[in-house]
């Protein structure tokens, strides 16, 4: 624990937050929705200048996001992960832009690949899927496999090449 | 020929009314006379003399000589080919009526210098010339104002120093009229004296023909002047300049005038003198031309450096330098006149002169391009144009003179030519046409086909030089510069220069020949897929088909390189002194000067001039001369 | 008559010998990398199946402008003299600089056709190959000039008989032969010197946009050029002597440039205009003094 | 095999001995050439040459996965190339998918949509099997067989609709290049 | 009949202070009359006229040779154009009149003392002329500087007397004035009167006065500095015989120079037109100053042609100043005043097909004839910064974007009288004799002093 995390844990003890050390310069910070913002910004004030990725955990098995903010103190190389859980069923979530202009790029791919909602984040068009119709991808409930066996057709083996290579091999006489 | 000066002079007043009904008459009418002009300077026959009259007891006389009628053949080519342009380009214009008139005016004050037979004759048609000119310039866009004054000052401050010679020649010699002066000065024993009078006779060519000290304002003035106007300004007008400066070398024989003072492998120190300046404006002209992205300034600075070459040319007095120096008066008057012209065109269809805002007009206007192509061509100098034959003179001359560090800039020159001129070439005609251009059409043919006559000339002229080279031959003859051998020997097809010959038509029909190879070689393989550059432009939604490293483009913009076209060599020379500035320094000098002497002596309070009243009575009393 | 025989001669000999020279440079540089490198007919295959494709053209400008430099290349290699004053086809007309200048033909067609193309990449190879263009021209030509100043002609021909008299211009201004291949290698374009064509940088600069014939008809008009300048450097420095010699010393000269360019990495634009307007500048004016002082061996 | 004219043969086989490849790394077998260029293999032996354009490419290589938005710009250049073009796809991800065939936004069958003529087993083949593909390629041009740009020519509509059926459309616009 | 000249305008003047209504037109008639009586003067030219019967030693006499009847029709004919123009003149018509019977008076008088007086009812109507449009600072500036002028000019005439022992000119020229003496009465002369015709550090109230209101540079400028730089002449080539003249030639240099360095400065058109008439006044006195009979001729030519070209100038200007605020491209809207402006202003420059080349060609001519070379390069500066202002108004009045919209009715007159005298201009250019002549004749005239002196004495012999 570099001191600035200490200090933020210290500073972070209101909003009586869920500390876990992962290692020694890796913390992370559990909170509740509502005091996520003001958590974030009090981070930033400390020294935590660099929000290096905003990423969603689908936890479909108790139907919650977990957003999950990497922010980074480079006095002295500490990091920080805040956390927090959202509702899965209508996912929304208040934006981060005017804190740090990079999240509307964040909140853009976290919507194209959860379909959570941002408010404040108006511009949420397709940031890396070109011409998507089908469920935001990267939910547990989209089966890629099946989209894939759908939409790009493959090569159907008439002979059965795993007993060819081993017949190739010589293990089995054929 | 003094009635004919006359009658244009007065004809420009009466064509101002008749233009003011309608303008396009008044072009016509100024198109015949131009035409009529032409055929009337073949009919004079070489020799006559008219005397206009007595000016404070010298007669004023015409003379009709060879170089009078080259150099008004060449500059009523072009004013020809600006008049029948301009039949149609008026209609763009606010001042069509003044334009006419004074365009009439500038080719009679023109005329007037090619006949005049004395000095004064001289200034007096130089002065109407300049007097015009100065008056067409404004009639151009904002910034075309203060290139008026620029362009009025600059001649100005040659002219006066021309008159300053003039009369320093009339009080020595009692004579203004130009073969006696010529005599006078051979045998005349105070050098200083001669030095002096030829460089300031000089001055005038160096303010007119764009020479390295007052260079600057052909930047502003052909930048700026109404385009085609710029075509008259560059193509003629500044070869009055190039004229003074063949009076103040070739007239004044400065081999002999100079004949104690020669500096180096025959060529004298003022000759020098001048050559050096050329040389530094083809430095000048080349390096600013190359950076420029308004294309009008472009060719303004190449006519700078091609000044500079004329100047070289002359300068050098050597048979076959002269010769080239003269005949590239003709090849770039044409070429820099026809690629105005195009500008012009383009200007007129797409109201920008930016390089870096146009693209692609090829697809649009390719007659256009056609006649620019061939202009550069002859301007770069490069083999089946004209252009090639007299930058060819000037380096034989340049190198068996032994003047490496001239004929070094002179090879920068060219090679800096063929940068500056593809510049809006690739710039402007070839690569993608911007959207807003889409519907840009030809001009009307009666503004290409002066463009395709004056290119055809040239063209001709590079295949077969001999019959432009024979009005310059015995030009030269007039001067008594006698080479050992036959320069343009018409018999076997040869041009001759010191160390080898050439023979133009051979030249060209080898590139025919190569050409025609190359196309059979052409025609036998496989026949190509038309890839079509507009396609974004016709159907909407489709990218542009050439490759784009994979990307879809639809905006054609995007896809065209011209700004900060030589970026690597541009980079080079950034912060460089900018003579400009330096001479605006010194016209604020005068500025501040003025406001001194105002802010000291014409404004204070009464009681100031009581003072300055009892000063002068002291001053006087104490000095008492 | 026998004019025309000479100058076809020219080309022919112009076409096969250099296309295989090209060859055996590829196959240098494979050696010099320790690769056994393609064959030496390689580059004869490479331009028939360039010519045998179906190829896209962008216009008629991109048209004109292969055919005009094409065009351009065979009649300024129909007049290089190979060696002697009997392999001279237009004896009265081989003058330096119409040389020079009808040679600037071929290469103003070929920058006019590529950048007719509408690509970028070309427009911005072409005004790298100008720039260039002036960086190497300027010694090369203060050199000519004071070669021509010293034998006081400068028609090729008759320079190859003095040279035979007096010994070859290597000899007679060594300084000016060695700033005359240094700039022989930039108007090849070999490698240091290939800015204009540089594929990692500009998609091979010009040739982006160039395919099938185009592509084949400008590797003739390539192989035409280097006929043209390597002829030129061994007329003029190395007298020149029979065919037979000429060809010889024209491969001495070709394997030297290739020994060179095949270890050497690219220049930058600055660096090539700072180095060619640097020492080879200031030694070709040095020539130039001592051509004047007439102090050549 | 149609039989061919006497030139189309002289040009088949000068088509064989000089192959200029557009090198399109679009997955990890970009990595396999450099060492098929380089000293120990040099395939420009067989008069394999890399060219920066797809004007001037005989073959191009498809060396990897392939995900929509790459195939749209694969299909973009490959209709660029000048004709007698031919196509070598490298490992298994073209031919069938690979260890990416359940992807969402991956193809699993790279000739589904361009006519591939040589395809190279393997998660990245050696260089000596690229080698051995060139060489392969080479035998089928003199052949004649290898005539995947005539198919893609003539069934055109039908390649046309695979690809509408997989991507959507094939030309898109994106925010950066406008 | 001369002494009409000056008797008339006053008699008129004191009618029009006794009628205020009729003052306009009996300013208009009095110059009328003016005019015919100097015409028909041209017959009677070497005539004296000896005021109240005394003999000239004691009495004051007028001469009318051929220098003082050219200045007097000069200053008639302006007075005659200025009065046309009823809405300039205002209610300063009585003002005028007395001004034109000053300034004959000061042209005709032989007698020194008499021409101090004119000289002082010339300051002080010039004063009253300049406080028009409330331009009242200036007009006390030129107070101050006239009156002092006034002062010197008493100063040098006692000096005179008292070497002399008459005030007569011709008495003056006549008897040699010692050495020391001589030195102070050219210097006061010079200094005196340097301040009316405009000399270098003397010349302040003229931007002041000029650039004022649009009365007072119409008649100050042309009629009242002719009748100054006359009397210049007068004085210093026929009775002092050319004493002080390379003083004067100095100061004349320095006056082109500095008056065209602050006109290049000047932002207002009137104020650069009133620099620019110092400068001409300075070719005129440097030119004078030379007393050769070539020079001296060539230098009342200059000045006429100046005159003319003046008078234009300020008519344009003046109806311009005070008609837009803002001048860009005005001309467009009056293409006739426009033309007029233009070709007096390419006279003023030199430019061939006008009056002003012939002048300044001819005076190069003869100065290289003399082989001195300060004063065409001098003069050829300065026409190269006077080239630089004129061409920058031309070009701002023709062709730049008019901003100011207000539209203003043609002035006809206005329009007429300038084009007439532009057009006189370029005939000029083409017959230069018609002007060349009589200034060959002033300058015969004010060079042979013993012809002035035997007309004056003969007169006094013969009386009337």
């Amino acid at each position: 624990m570099t001191n600035s995390m200490s200090k933020a844990v210290e500073v972070l003890k209101s909003f009586n937050p869920f500390v876990e050390e992962i290692d020694d310069r890796e913390i992370k910070i559990s909170l509740s929705n509502d005091k996520v913002i003001s958590a974030l910004d009090v981070l930033k004030s400390i020294g935590f200048s660099h929000l290096s990725l905003i990423t969603c955990v689908d936890w479909i098995d108790d139907n919650q996001f977990e957003l999950v903010y990497i922010l980074f103190n480079w006095e002295d190389g500490g990091k920080i992960l805040v956390s927090t859980r959202i509702d899965r069923s209508n996912p929304k979530f208040i934006t981060v832009k005017e804190l740090w202009p990079v999240a509307r790029f964040y909140e853009r791919e976290i919507h194209e690949f959860f379909g959570i909602e941002f408010e404040g984040n108006d511009d949420m068009r397709p940031l890396f899927l070109e011409l998507w119709d089908e469920k935001p991808p990267m939910r547990k409930d989209f089966d890629p496999s099946k989209y894939s066996k759908e939409k790009f057709p493959d090569r159907k083996y008439e002979k059965d090449v795993i007993k060819e290579a081993k017949i190739f091999r010589g293990e089995i006489n054929g | 020929m003094f009635t004919l000066l006359v009658a244009l002079l007065i004809f420009s007043v009466v064509n101002y009314f008749i233009s003011k009904a309608s303008w396009r008459v008044g072009s016509i009418i100024n198109a015949l006379i131009g035409s009529y002009l032409i055929f009337q300077v073949f009919t004079i026959p070489k020799g006559t003399e008219v005397t206009i009259g007595k000016f404070l007891g010298e007669t004023l006389a015409l003379q009709w000589t060879n170089a009078g009628f080259y150099f008004s053949f060449v500059s009523l080519l072009v004013i020809v080919a600006v008049m029948f342009f301009a039949i149609k380009w008026l209609d763009s214009q606010k001042h069509p009526a003044a334009f006419n008139m004074f365009i009439l005016m500038v080719t009679a004050g023109s005329l007037g210098v090619f006949m005049a037979k004395d000095l004064i004759t001289l200034y007096i048609f130089w002065e109407i010339a300049v007097l015009s000119s100065m008056l067409i310039i404004p009639m151009g866009k904002k910034e075309s104002r203060k290139a008026a004054v620029v362009y009025a000052v600059m001649s100005a401050v040659g002219t006066y120093m021309f008159l300053y010679g003039a009369f320093m020649i009339y009080s020595r010699y009692g004579t203004f009229s130009m073969p006696e002066i010529a005599k006078n000065l051979a045998n005349d024993p105070s050098t200083s004296f001669k030095v002096a009078v030829v460089l300031l006779i000089a001055a005038a060519g160096i303010a007119k023909s764009g020479i390295f000290p007052l260079h600057t304002w052909l930047r502003i003035a052909h930048g700026n002047a109404p385009d085609a106007f710029s075509a008259v300004l560059s193509g003629q007008l500044v070869k009055l300049g190039s004229y003074v400066l063949m009076i103040s070398v070739a007239v004044f024989p400065s081999l002999k005038i100079f004949a104690n003072l020669k500096l180096y492998s025959g060529v004298p120190a003022p000759n020098y003198f001048l050559i050096a300046l050329g040389a530094a404006s083809i430095i000048i002209g080349t390096l600013m031309a190359i950076k420029q992205d308004d294309m009008k300034m472009l060719i303004a600075y190449s006519s700078v450096a091609n000044g500079g070459y004329i100047l070289v040319g002359i300068g050098t007095m050597d048979p076959l330098g002269f010769e080239g120096g003269v005949l590239h008066v003709f090849n770039h008057a044409l070429a820099a006149a026809v690629i105005f012209m195009a500008f012009a065109s383009v200007v007129y269809r797409t109201h920008t002169k930016k390089i870096s805002e146009l693209g692609g007009l090829i697809h649009k206007m390719p007659i256009t391009y056609i006649a620019y192509l061939f202009a550069i061509i002859s301007l770069a100098g490069i083999p089946p144009m004209s252009g090639f034959i007299s930058k060819w003179m000037i380096y034989q001359a340049l190198v068996r003179k032994g003047m490496f560090i001239t004929a070094a800039i002179a090879f920068f020159g060219s090679i800096g030519s063929f940068l500056y001129v593809f510049r809006p070439l690739a710039g402007v005609f070839l690569g993608q046409l911007p959207r807003k251009y889409k519907d840009v059409k030809e001009v009307p043919p009666i503004m290409w086909i002066p463009m395709l006559v004056l290119v055809a000339i040239s063209f001709v002229m590079g295949v077969w030089p001999f019959p432009i080279l024979q009005p310059i031959e015995n030009m030269r003859a007039d001067f008594g510069i006698a080479p050992s051998f036959k320069i343009a020997d018409a018999q076997n097809w040869l041009v001759r220069g010191f160390s080898g010959s050439w023979n133009p038509v051979i030249v060209f029909n080898l590139f025919i020949t190569g050409f025609i190879v190359a196309y059979i070689l052409y025609t036998l393989f496989p026949k190509p897929k038309k890839v079509d550059l507009l396609k974004p432009h016709k159907e909407e939604g489709a990218p542009i088909n050439i490759y784009t490293s994979g990307e879809f483009i639809y905006t054609p913009e995007l896809y065209h390189y011209n700004t900060k076209f030589y970026a690597g060599f541009e980079r080079m020379y950034e912060k460089h002194p900018s003579w400009e500035k330096l001479l605006y320094m010194l016209a604020k000098f005068f500025h501040d000067v003025g406001e001194w002497i105002h802010g000291w002596f014409f404004r204070p309070s009464p009681s100031a001039y009581t003072f300055w009243l009892a000063m002068t009575i002291l001053i006087i009393f104490w000095v008492r001369w | 008559m026998t004019a025309v025989y000479k100058a076809i001669l020219n080309l022919v000999i112009a076409f096969f010998f250099v296309i295989s020279l090209e060859g055996i440079a590829r196959k240098i540089t494979a050696r010099i990398q320790r690769r056994i490198g393609p064959p030496w007919y390689q580059n004869f295959i490479d331009i028939f199946k360039a010519l045998s494709k179906h190829p896209f053209s962008n216009g008629w400008i991109f048209d004109f402008g292969v055919l005009m430099a094409l065009g351009g290349a065979i009649a300024t290699a129909a007049i290089i003299p190979m060696g002697s004053t009997f392999w001279t086809p237009f004896p009265n007309t081989d003058n330096f600089f119409v040389i020079m200048y009808l040679f600037a033909v071929g290469s103003l067609g070929m920058a006019m056709g590529m950048v007719g193309s509408g690509s970028p990449w070309s427009a911005i190879g072409v005004s790298r190959a100008l720039t260039q263009m002036l960086g190497y021209e300027l010694p090369y030509l203060v050199v000519m000039s004071s070669v021509m100043y010293m034998y006081k002609t400068s028609s090729i021909h008759l320079l190859i008989e003095k040279q035979a008299t007096n010994g070859w211009n290597l000899y007679v201004m060594p300084i000016g032969a060695i700033v005359a291949f240094i700039s022989l290698i930039g108007m090849l374009g070999k490698k240091p010197f290939d800015i204009a064509v540089a594929p990692a940088e500009i998609a091979s600069g010009p040739m982006a946009e160039l395919s099938g014939k185009y592509m084949g008809l400008l590797q003739i008009m390539h192989a035409f050029s280097i006929f043209v300048e390597v002829g030129l450097f061994v007329d003029l420095f190395l007298g020149g002597g029979s065919l037979g010699w000429f060809l010889v010393k024209f491969i001495v000269v070709w394997v030297l440039a290739t020994l060179i360019s095949s270890v050497l990495p690219r220049f930058r634009i600055e660096q090539m205009l700072k180095f060619y307007w640097g020492v080879p500048l200031g030694l070709a004016f040095l020539n130039a003094l001592f051509v004047l002082l007439g102090w050549t061996f | 095999m149609k039989e061919r004219t006497m030139w189309e043969q002289i040009a088949d086989s000068l088509r064989s001995r000089s192959l200029w490849m557009l090198h399109y790394c679009t997955g990890c077998g970009a990595m396999e050439l450099p060492p098929t260029m380089t000293a120990r293999f040099d395939m420009e032996r067989f008069g394999v040459a890399p060219m920066a354009t797809p004007r001037q490419a005989d073959i191009m290589l498809i060396t990897g996965y392939l995900n929509t938005k790459t195939l749209r710009r694969v299909i973009y250049t490959y209709e660029q190339m000048a004709d007698p073009k031919y196509v070598i796809g490298f490992g298994s991800c073209t031919i069938n998918g690979g260890i990416y065939f359940d992807s969402y936004s991956t193809i699993n069958r790279l000739d589904y949509y361009i006519p591939v003529d040589v395809y190279i087993a393997g998660c990245m083949p050696r260089p000596e099997a690229i080698l051995e593909a060139f060489n392969y390629l080479m035998e089928k041009i003199r052949k004649g067989e290898a005539d995947g740009w005539k198919r893609y020519k003539e069934n055109y509509e039908w390649y046309k609709q695979n690809q509408i059926r997989s991507l959507g459309e094939v030309y898109v616009h994106d925010e950066f290049h406008e | 009949m001369m002494v009409l000249l000056i008797v008339l305008p006053l008699i008129f003047a004191f009618l029009a202070a006794i009628k205020k209504s009729f003052s306009y037109p009996l300013l208009v008639t009095s110059t009328v009359v003016n005019v015919i009586i100097v015409l028909l003067l041209k017959t009677s030219v070497p005539s004296v006229h000896v005021l109240g019967g005394w003999k000239p030693p004691f009495g004051i006499n007028l001469v009318l040779d051929d220098a003082s009847y050219y200045a007097v029709l000069i200053a008639n004919i302006v007075f005659f154009l200025v009065a046309l123009f009823k809405e300039t003149v205002g209610k300063y018509s009585t003002v005028l009149m007395v001004m034109l019977a000053a300034v004959n008076g000061f042209v005709l008088t032989g007698d020194l003392f008499n021409s101090f007086v004119f000289l002082e009812i010339l300051t002080a109507t010039g004063v009253i002329l300049a406080s028009k449009r409330e331009n009242y600072y200036n007009a006390f500036k030129y107070l101050v500087l006239g009156s002092l002028a006034g002062s010197m000019y008493l100063l040098a005439t006692i000096f005179t007397y008292t070497q002399v022992g008459s005030l007569n000119m011709a008495h003056a020229s006549y008897f040699a004035i010692s050495e020391k003496a001589i030195v102070v009465i050219t210097i006061l002369y010079l200094v005196g009167l340097g301040v009316e015709a405009k000399l270098f550090p003397l010349n302040g109230w003229v931007s002041g006065v000029y650039g004022g209101n649009d009365l007072s540079p119409l008649v100050m400028a042309t009629a009242v500095s002719f009748a100054a730089l006359y009397m210049m002449g007068r004085l210093f080539l026929t009775v002092f015989g050319g004493y002080a003249l390379h003083i004067l030639y100095v100061l004349a240099l320095i006056t082109i120079v500095a008056g065209e360095l602050a006109a290049l400065y000047q932002k207002n058109l009137l104020k650069t037109l009133a620099y620019s008439s110092i400068a001409q006044a300075g070719i005129v006195l440097a030119a004078i100053s030379k007393s050769t009979e070539k020079m001296v001729s060539l230098a009342y030519f200059h000045l006429t042609n100046d005159v003319i070209a003046k008078f234009v100038l300020f008519l344009v200007a003046t109806f311009l100043v005070y008609n837009y605020k803002n001048l860009n491209g005005v001309f467009k809207k009056h293409k006739v005043l426009g033309t007029a402006f233009t070709i007096s202003s390419m006279s003023l420059i030199g430019f061939p097909l006008f009056a002003g080349f012939q002048s300044k060609l001819r005076m190069l001519m003869e100065m290289f004839k003399t082989s001195d070379y300060l004063f065409p390069a001098v003069l050829l500066f300065a026409t190269v910064i006077e080239l630089t202002y004129l061409v920058r108004w031309n070009v701002k009045l023709w062709f730049e974007d008019i901003e100011d919209e207000s539209e203003v009715k043609g002035p006809a007159l206005r329009a007429t009288i300038s084009i007439i005298l532009a057009i006189l201009l370029v005939g000029i250019f083409l017959a230069p004799n018609i002007i060349l002549n009589p200034t060959t004749k002033v300058a015969k005239a004010l060079l042979d002093s013993t012809s002035y002196i035997n007309n004056v004495i003969a007169s006094s012999m013969g009386g009337m």
